[in-house]
């Protein structure tokens, strides 16, 4: 019988459309493939850089009423060490390296060693909402985002995938741009810049003050997200943004999405997640009489 | 995220009822918290010290009255604050996280080494309810060190069971290391399960000892934990996270993870260092 | 006694930091006048502009997991209609008219109106994230912002407060354009642009398919934008979003905000919100030892 | 948000399972949803006809096994697109909203004109339970738009009570309007309360008749419903919100708000006009 959730993303050939969301279990080999294992369709290492980076002093993380705001500060032990992780991840599912750099050149090189070292694709984190010189401050500025983007493609022929910020006036600014710039895909989003105050001490929770939004908060603002570039760019987009349930991922391919990620339901929802997000679209599929995942892709633009 | 996950890992502020010294570097501090007093033996909860870190601290004991306990080392910056605190004083607190020691009927040795003895004390209080008959071996540097000493006394004389300790310098007990107790204790006796808390090197050489003799293991392990919820991948140790999947693993998922128990762990960016 | 709970802001005596947010209950004088008997420091209209406007069909305003979705057109009669209105609104709580308008001249127009029929000082919507050449249009280009400040400042004595957008790639941007052009106050901020799919149709359930994110979801993300904007200007800042409980209040508060809006936790707490938020903060200050709510704003940023 | 309010604020897609034809210009459509079984005689939903428009109609009946009926008469683009839907069909709905009819023991009055008979009619199956007795007056342009006669007949003659009609072209009951039966029933008798549900012209006028008689009188006004749960403002009357603190309204209510009952309302851009 078909596989009526694969899909292809840029090259890749994803056995279904849901991805582990960069930063999260990002770091070790054997915890991507058990990821893997657990049903994902593609993984996604966490951020890593040319520079080991010790990330942010505790706290990093705060619960809010529907999501999570989080100040890791990109901890990563440098793309090199990541050679070690990587034979753990072999044959088990498309590998996504995520990568940040601090300079157009860097990002060049960066993603030639990601490249080196097994990447299957690149995603560009320049949308990191709490790192200084790197992520949103190069997605908030669209020349930089170009170079960025354009540098990367020159050095590398495997696919490219710009992840966005939406701390920006448009984001259909931004996704042209990296589609101009070559970009193989979209992926979108990442966190809103947001903060917590502990009234009890006045005190700004993360060490960093200011963290980024993720779950179920940022759902609606994904959507719209996806939903608006898919109107402007011919490329791929990968929607991520509070997915937590089956039904939140059918309204990501409606919107446009191509395939989806999920991050901090994992917190919630345990490894399982995908499995279940995946059996819950095959269901909707199969009582819809849709043949493939690809047929729902940006429907929502279809309807009157 | 309308679930219990969420509840748990909401920020409370609570204020230090009481603290107890243990020894000259221990202290236990006391407050209340709902949440907290629902933990088990083994689970963990994340300790905001306003204006500097946040750190995890195993539940060393809860109360009906939501009472709960943190059993801390003062081996840092943030647990250095700590002590420093008095009574009134305020902690942030998230949690209980974590999985929990598993409790077993009939015949338990427990295995604590320096602050590795507060979870286990948590978890002899809950055994000795089921009756279950407790050897337990403590090690510390020194005598002094040598925390929970008295409570363990009354809680082992209450199940007839068994407490031998080992310290370095030889002032109380056996001179050597807890260890050394463990090799002569299951050399002459068999038991139901071994628990153990611990440095990793101590653990590794139980981990290795209940191999031997086919004796099955929960043991707690420490890694660098930042989200608590499983999601950072701070804390991993092989396919495992230690703050979710753990921190008490048996001895079957240690053996998945052999190439890194007990020889590597990550430092704050991720790079594997020895342990 | 003293009353803990006055505050002046731009001018205007409070008697309290709640206010109405604009758009909630705002186009009856008599309701206006209900939100102040129930406890609000200030009430804010619906934004009225110079013609009347039907707004968008229903659905207007789409239900999320911690918030709503709303876009609803900026109905409203046109500021002449409110004439009739505001005499329900003297002498209850100082009443800002919050207007909107399609170019410069036109909202100096506007504001010379709203303060000929009474208002005591007025906002300037140019966030609203859903309305075309009005709104966030002007809101996120920061030349149009600064000159329609400055023209509506021009043509009025009254203060002027003005409400920022978050879809921004820097609200420190706006915050600066707005007080340099003269602005007396910001409010800060407007809704976040969402939208929601449903699944089984595959339709944007809202008519205009994209709104506004507002309640809960918004918290975190609007203490960031109060707390980056506190450091940067020295005129006031009225917070906005998500507020529902008196602990919202007061992070908005030690955030930098001298005064609050509530708007979508009305739907859920009804109108004595105002008068629950107010026992809230007065008995945290009280327990605190503050002698005045003026003790607590901004003070998140001094402490380590 | 976690409450009530935003659980039944929800969107949930519904499918038609029966549509019952009442007259020419009515139809009740009837389908599963927990959250509207719930509902009381008073309260509405908000239909979404998908790609078109979202409406207020009120609860015309609920059922123990979750089935909701809604009774619409076809005035305009979205009931028309409606009227063409079919079993199978599906709709958009959120509610119950609003505050209810609170049902009276002893003797009621119920006054119906055109659709405003639906939500009495919920009601009066209430009131039967509790064994109140009932006069059902109902009034519509014809015979033909007399809807649920039979159905009203089947309640009164259960609780001994009496039903009189009216029609404007006298093809059935008293000819004229359902006001001037109001006015000879209330000359001959008493009642503990005043139900009413029509067009405000009508409902004023019971209004006053009421007041003359000092009869306590509740009744269900429309408005423009956009967000109905009491945000937009654009439903108010007076000080009240009609999603909110209405639809239903007692004598003492309307008198504060009686510069505008029966006189004004507002459009979709919230100008006054006339009723
Ligand atoms: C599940 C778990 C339970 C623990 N239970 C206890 C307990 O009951 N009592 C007790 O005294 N200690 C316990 N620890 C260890 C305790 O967390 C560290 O001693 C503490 O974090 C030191 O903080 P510091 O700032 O004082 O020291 P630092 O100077 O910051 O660091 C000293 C060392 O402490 C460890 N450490 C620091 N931060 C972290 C962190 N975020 N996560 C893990 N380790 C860290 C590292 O090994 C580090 O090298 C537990 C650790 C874990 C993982
Ligand atoms: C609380 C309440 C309960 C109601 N219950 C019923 C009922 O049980 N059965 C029934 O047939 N009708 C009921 N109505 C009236 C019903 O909502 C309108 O007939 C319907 O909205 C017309 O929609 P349309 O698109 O077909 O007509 P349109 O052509 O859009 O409009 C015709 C007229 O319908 C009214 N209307 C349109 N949209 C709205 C709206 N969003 N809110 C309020 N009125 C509107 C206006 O008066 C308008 O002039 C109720 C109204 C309210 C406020
Ligand atoms: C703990 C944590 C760490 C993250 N780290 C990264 C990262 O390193 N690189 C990146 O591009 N995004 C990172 N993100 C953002 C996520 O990949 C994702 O875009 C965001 O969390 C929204 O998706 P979600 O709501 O499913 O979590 C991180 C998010 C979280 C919660
Ligand atoms: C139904 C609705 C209508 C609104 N109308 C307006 C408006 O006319 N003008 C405006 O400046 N903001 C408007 N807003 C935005 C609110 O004033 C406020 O900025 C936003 O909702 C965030 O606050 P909250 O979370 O407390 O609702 C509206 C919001 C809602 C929910
Ligand atoms: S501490 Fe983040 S995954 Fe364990
Ligand atoms: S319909 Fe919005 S307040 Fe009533």
């Amino acid at each position: 019988m078909m596989n009526r959730l694969a899909i292809n993303i840029a090259g890749l050939e994803l056995s279904n459309p849901t991805m582990l969301a960069a930063g999260i279990l990002g770091i070790s080999g054997l915890t991507l493939s058990r990821v893997a294992k657990a049903g994902a369709g593609a993984i996604v290492t966490k951020s890593l850089g040319l520079q080991p980076r010790a990330g942010y002093p505790n706290p990093t993380i705060v619960q809010v009423e529907s999501g999570l705001v989080n100040a890791m500060g990109l901890p990563n032990p440098g793309i090199e060490h990541f050679t070690q992780e990587i034979k753990f991840t072999r044959s088990v599912a498309p590998l996504i390296i995520s990568i940040y750099a601090f300079s157009t050149d860097e990002f060049a090189i960066a993603a030639q060693k990601a490249v080196k070292i097994g990447a299957d694709a690149l995603e560009l984190n320049v949308s990191c909402p709490h790192a200084k010189k790197t992520g949103a401050d190069i997605g908030q500025d669209p020349k930089l985002l170009e170079e960025v983007v354009k540098a990367t493609k020159r050095s590398v022929k495997k696919p490219v995938f710009v992840k966005l910020t939406p701390n920006v006036d448009s984001i259909v600014r931004s996704a042209k741009t990296a589609e101009k710039a070559g970009a193989d895909a979209l992926t979108a989003i990442n966190t809103v810049k947001a903060m917590v105050i502990d009234i009890e001490t006045a005190k700004p929770i993360l060490s960093n003050k200011i963290g980024g939004l993720s779950g179920s908060a940022l759902k609606p603002i994904a959507v719209r997200c996806v939903y608006e570039i898919f109107d402007a760019v011919d490329i791929p987009i990968v929607g991520c943004g509070g997915i937590s349930t089956w039904q939140d991922a059918v309204e990501f391919l409606q919107a446009g999405a191509s395939a989806i990620q999920i991050g901090t339901a994992i917190a919630q929802k345990g490894l399982n997640i995908f499995t279940q997000v995946n059996e819950g679209i095959e269901a909707f599929l199969e009582k819809k009489g849709f043949h493939s995942v690809k047929e729902i892709i940006g429907l929502s633009h279809k309807s009157k | 995220m309308s679930t219990i996950t969420q509840k748990i890992n909401f920020l409370r502020i609570v204020e230090i009822e009481k603290i107890v010294r243990e020894s000259p570097t221990v202290k236990t501090f006391f407050f209340a918290d709902e949440l907290s007093a629902q933990g088990k033996p083994g689970q963990f909860i994340m300790v905001w010290i306003p204006g500097y870190d946040e750190v995890p601290m195993s539940i060393s004991s809860t109360c009906s009255d939501d009472l709960v306990s943190i059993t801390v080392a003062n081996v840092g910056e943030a647990t250095r604050i700590m002590h420093k605190q008095e009574a009134g004083g305020i902690l942030g607190i998230r949690g209980p996280f974590g999985n929990s020691f598993s409790p077993v009927k009939g015949k338990a040795l427990l295995v604590g080494g320096g602050t590795g003895i507060a979870p286990l004390v948590f978890l002899a209080a809950e055994l000795a309810k089921l009756k279950t008959k407790l050897t337990f071996l403590l090690g510390a540097k020194t005598k002094e060190e040598l925390i929970f000493l008295s409570y363990i006394k009354a809680i082992i004389s209450r199940t007839k069971g068994k407490i031998n300790a080992a310290t370095e310098d030889g002032s109380f007990g056996h001179k050597g290391v807890v260890t050394e107790l463990v090799e002569t204790t299951l050399a002459k006796e068999k038991f139901d399960k071994i628990y153990a808390c611990g440095r990793e090197p101590m653990l590794y050489k139980i981990f290795e000892l209940s191999n031997m003799h086919k004796i099955s293991l929960q043991m707690s392990l420490e890694r660098i934990i930042r989200c608590a919820i499983g999601l950072c991948g701070s804390c991993t140790i092989g396919k495992y996270r230690v703050c979710a999947d753990g921190p008490v693993f048996t001895s079957n998922q240690l053996q998945e993870v052999v190439n890194e128990f007990g020889k590597l762990k990550r430092d704050f960016n991720g790079t594997k260092i020895s342990v």
